[in-house]
């Protein structure tokens, strides 16, 4: 058992399997000799060398491109993107290639590969530094989704991501790198697709995503203190989504919420609104709501920043609204 | 009407083509891998005519882009490729598939959307792709497979294998980003691949040079990437040859990267039903005097092949494109067993539990 | 009055406003000479001449960069992105730049732009020549974006999407392009932001989009043969988006359907759902259903293709196993 | 720990500033022109070392990146470029506002996230805009500008001014696909644009030539876009500004785009509080030493300025330095009021009725 920051924990799952599998490489800017912009792959250079944890230049398509093309011939590949927004400079590689070849192929090649990506605000960094984007990546068939909110899961789902035989995306929260927690010693696998009940509850169920999942339990305690019981899902996989853990709460519970830092419109909470709105219609006593940053770009000083992102205040003051005025709890 | 060459491209001078170099002639290539390559062109040809027959009845849906005119780039490079070696070619890959030795019949299957397709009818005609011959996909949106092909080449070298990857592209293609960024990674990490530019002067409609800011679009810009320029003719299977030969073994003996443009044109449309109708007077009927086939016909003749030979070799590849075409209308159309099939590696398309 | 198909609709409505505007530019692949690859832009070469209409290489960040930089500075321009699917080879400019920058500089700049590209199925191109990614702008704030069904609408929608001073991003739809409808003479102006009711119906409401509205339709018919009655809305404008139009009709129908092209996972469908389950839940007399192409990349043979999009049939059985089950219609 | 200087880059021979080039003195440059630029030098150099203090005091949140050591750049263009032209540049870009003469209180309070800053504290530190000065923005996503620039250019075209805009940019940028689409463009479109590569050696913690395929990231790919390769002195503004004339007085009579690649150096780390670990032992001290502050200090007397003018100006400086820290600390914390504001042109940021 030591205690380990999540910036620390991506660097001890990426470790723990490229000992496992002395093919599995990396890519990306600055990750070598700097060990990372955010620190997440310090040590690693040391420890494998050059030929497996390399330098890139500023070409995110050829970064992509060269993890796509190696992994479908038999090299696995993490590939880093510095910051999520750069999803966007290559993202024909990611949406119209990785995701879409093994289908167009009728299964010819497959891409052990996982893309790693620093994700979300609250750091400050203005609109083109600070998004959460996890929604652009579900929206796409053929990729898998994965977005950790504690250090333990950090390790355990880089294994998982890794190991998987598909392309996943694997957003780092910037806002979580310093956050830190005991994680056991020896080796760590979760499994992808697998929502955790962060806390049990009875009157509403709140389903969030990684730096929202504390807002969401802080909140959560906020209410239990006016004897309100907030069940707290964390999603932690958007692609497999575990909808059996999700509806179970919303059958439970009867009233639904989302707390997602991504901006409104089509983010995952919508997609999570509407399962529960087919599937689970019987079982609502109350409209489902989501909790969103809203549909702004993100704006950069901290006071704007701060109401701009989804607070544990605001979730508390959504919830308790909500149930009052006509759930009948 | 505007009457200006510089914007309807059909009044422009035409740009000819070079003429037969004839010192090729004596090129040490042997009789064998000539003839094999005149095969294969022949059968690129056939194929390409077949499946614009079947796009006119209708049997091939949605697009079909040919190469008919520019057999001679996969030709050479087929001829010049080991087994093991990987290829990267876009949305007119027909010919750089079957040059890998796809299967005529599978290849023809799949245009026609059947389920005996070499894709299950999944790809269609612009995503031609058989891995167990090296054949690693046709890429539509343009660009990206060019820096795909690298990471093929750097897992060859990582794993320490002799494997090359070779990415074929247009004229246009040297105009998006991604074949920047594919060529400096490609250099400054040494990498077994050799990129080869087909200009056949068009980008779809638009004449290439009205768009490019350099003469020739991959050769001089060879040196922006710390390569040599080199610049082939395309129409020729055996400066082809020579070409991939050169750059092959180059890549194999840890020289790294190379870039080729070869000059051709072809005879057809971009796609589809495209008459051309942007293309100069006489431009066409030029390059279809310099057409590879007649012109290898000649080189093997006056190399002394008996014309039975050649004739007996098109009347083997008429047949297999007869069969090809049979086996590919036999099948049957795909249906729900394979909608949903193959998005993830268990085989399947779940999203969720 | 004449009648056009929806492609020509498409040249009519550019030469209207280009002859309104002689500072309007256009700039894209193969538009000015050859007319468009869709024959879209046939005409207006001659009409405009060629510093007004402009063939590109095939540089989309260069083309998508130049109509930011041309309407920031004074000239509205109408960018072509030939396939929709290749917006993901400029998404950069369009997610980060464009829709991010007014907001970033507080309001310095303006984008009188229009991107139009042929979005959508049904042509048998396969993977990465068919997808409908009208979502994948939705989900960015900052744009807005249309998706005409006929050619009238075309017309009058291309017009309001030029005169709007906020980027648009405009989706033709392929598989409506020979398409026939009578278009009134003379200028025609529409509003971005106005749904369409194309169908009155009082026992459910089903919205749709483009080449989704026809089928739509008729499965509305084959419905109404069998004494279900339903609303057919043509929500045309996805941002701003018409809830007033969309929450009327659920609340009086009180059941909701919504037919998607696009992937199912975060499509718009799932953001309408959601507005539906919290504004008008106690409304609803059913669970709400998305009828979507499942989440795979398309398809490219005709058969499998018409398996994968949404057609009337599917439409007509989805609405009626769902309305007779439990709804207590 | 490896040791290989070709991964530890700290272990790497140090690259070497050119020695100031004498003849520069005798350009002709009128003096006030030289005295604006000593003064602009100043109040880059004091505004970046302020905007430091002011994050290591947390004032400054999220990041900053400074342009200590590279000022003769900025400086050079500013005193050439003329009202109305359009400048495009990075997050690395308080330099460049600065220099098209943004407000330097605006500017400090931006950082600071205030309401009196200049884009409201929407924006911060790697976005400073200000259009009222023809400072178009800066891009904080490696490549778009360059693009973007190129449109500001054609609209210039197009209205038949003599606006040029340009674009500023780091080495590290040439490696990015937009980089070759704007360079392609332009050219093509002849479009009024000078493209300024800031050679400073590195991408952020990555030396420069260890992931490009040419010496001069820049230079040695002008000819691939049909242009000249122009290399000169960033750290000297009588060159720079000698050549941005040059590159701006073509643009403005129809020549068309220039590449320019200016050699520097950052003195600091790439953004925050980097400590630049990575640079070699010696590199820092040999370029702090080509600094071009106290260079052309020196120039400035021994053409003949009195020794009094230079720190009168300089006492100028830091005045107004000061002056804008106080007015940036005076504003207030933006709030609900602006959050939702002017995503739309309409003010707001509905996306429903
Ligand atoms: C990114 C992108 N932009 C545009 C297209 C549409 N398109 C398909 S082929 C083509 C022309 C390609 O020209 P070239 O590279 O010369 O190849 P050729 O077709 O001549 O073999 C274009 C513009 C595309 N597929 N991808
Ligand atoms: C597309 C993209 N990739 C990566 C980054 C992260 N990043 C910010 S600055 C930088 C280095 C830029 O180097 P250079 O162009 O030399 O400019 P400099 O910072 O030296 O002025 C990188 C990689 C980015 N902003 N955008
Ligand atoms: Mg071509
Ligand atoms: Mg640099």
């Amino acid at each position: 058992m030591a205690e380990l920051t999540y910036r620390e924990a991506v660097a001890r799952g990426i470790a723990q399997e490229m000992r496992r599998d002395p093919t599995l490489v990396m890519l990306g800017e600055d990750i070598a000799s700097a060990g990372g912009v955010f620190k997440t792959t310090v040590g690693l250079l040391d420890e494998f060398g050059p030929e497996r944890v390399r330098d890139t230049p500023i070409s995110e398509q050829a970064i992509i491109g060269a993890a796509m093309g190696a992994s479908m011939t038999g090299i696995p590949v993490i590939a880093e993107i510095m910051f999520s927004d750069f999803l966007a400079v290559c993202w024909d590689m990611i949406a119209n290639e990785i995701a879409k070849s093994r289908y167009m192929t009728d299964g010819q090649v497959s891409f052990p590969l996982v893309i790693r990506t620093a994700n979300g605000g609250s750091a400050r960094f203005g609109a083109q530094h600070s998004q959460s984007v996890e929604n652009w990546a579900m929206m796409i068939p053929g990729l898998k989704v994965v977005a950790p909110s504690t250090p333990v899961d950090v390790v355990g789902l880089m294994a998982a991501s890794i190991r998987d035989p598909d392309p996943v995306i694997f957003f780092e929260h910037k806002g979580l790198m310093a956050t830190k927690a005991e994680v056991p010693d020896g080796e760590i696998i979760d499994e992808l697709g697998k929502a955790k009940v962060v806390r049990e509850g009875s009157d509403l169920t709140i389903a969030a995503l990684a730096l929202m999942v504390p807002r969401a339990l802080e909140a959560a305690n906020a209410l239990a203190a006016e004897g309100i019981s907030a069940e707290v899902i964390d999603i932690r996989s958007l692609v497999p989504l575990d909808t059996k853990t999700l509806l179970e709460a919303i059958v439970k519970t009867g009233r639904f919420f989302t707390v997602e830092e991504n901006p409104r419109l089509c983010g995952w909470g919508a997609e999570l609104v509407s399962i529960a709105s087919e599937e689970a219609f019987w079982n609502l006593d109350g409209p489902s709501i989501r909790i969103t940053t809203p549909h702004i770009p993100l704006p950069a000083a901290a006071a704007l920043e701060d109401l701009a992102l989804p607070s544990a205040d605001r979730i508390y003051q959504t919830v308790s609204k909500a149930i009052d005025t006509r759930s009948g709890l | 009407m505007p009457t200006d060459p510089r914007y309807d491209y059909a009044l422009r001078e035409p740009r000819l083509p070079r003429p037969v170099n004839r010192s090729l002639e004596n090129a040490d290539i042997d009789l064998d891998v000539r003839l094999g390559m005149y095969r294969k062109l022949h059968e690129l040809r056939q194929f390409g005519k077949r499946a614009h027959d079947l796009f006119l009845q209708n049997l091939v849906k949605g697009t079909t882009h040919l190469s008919l005119g520019m057999e001679a780039i996969a030709t050479g490079f087929g001829a010049a490729m080991k087994t093991g070696d990987y290829t990267f070619a876009t949305y007119r890959g027909h010919a750089h598939s079957l040059a890998r030795g796809m299967d005529l019949g599978a290849a023809m299957a799949e245009l026609l959307g059947r389920e005996n397709g070499v894709l299950g009818g999944k790809g269609g005609s612009m995503h031609l792709t058989d891995v167990s011959k090296g054949m690693m996909g046709s890429y539509a949106i343009i660009g990206a497979h060019l820096c795909v092909a690298n990471g093929a080449a750097w897992s060859a070298q990582m794993r320490g294998t002799d494997q090359v990857a070779v990415a074929f592209f247009g004229d246009g293609t040297t105009n998006i980003g991604a074949f920047h960024e594919a060529l400096n990674l490609a250099k400054i990490w040494r990498l077994p691949v050799v990129f080869v530019c087909e200009n056949n002067l068009y980008m779809e409609y638009t004449p290439i040079d009205v768009v490019t800011a350099v003469a020739n679009p991959a050769a001089d810009r060879a040196r922006a990437y710390g390569l040599e320029a080199i610049l082939i003719d395309g129409n020729d299977p055996d400066d082809v040859y020579l070409a991939a030969q050169k750059a092959l073994s180059r890549a194999r003996s840890g020289g790294g990267p190379s870039l080729i443009e070869a000059l051709t044109y072809r005879s057809g449309g971009h796609s589809r039903a495209d008459p051309g109708k942007y293309r100069p007077e006489g431009e066409v009927q030029a390059w279809a005097a310099r057409d590879p086939i007649p012109m290898y016909h000649d080189r093997l003749l006056s190399l002394g092949t008996p014309e039975a030979r050649l004739s007996s070799i098109e009347r083997q590849v008429a047949d297999a494109i007869n069969a090809a075409t049979e086996f590919a209308k036999s099948g049957r159309e795909p249906g729900e067993g394979s909608l949903l099939t193959d998005v993830f590696a268990d085989g399947g398309s779940r999203w969720r539990n």
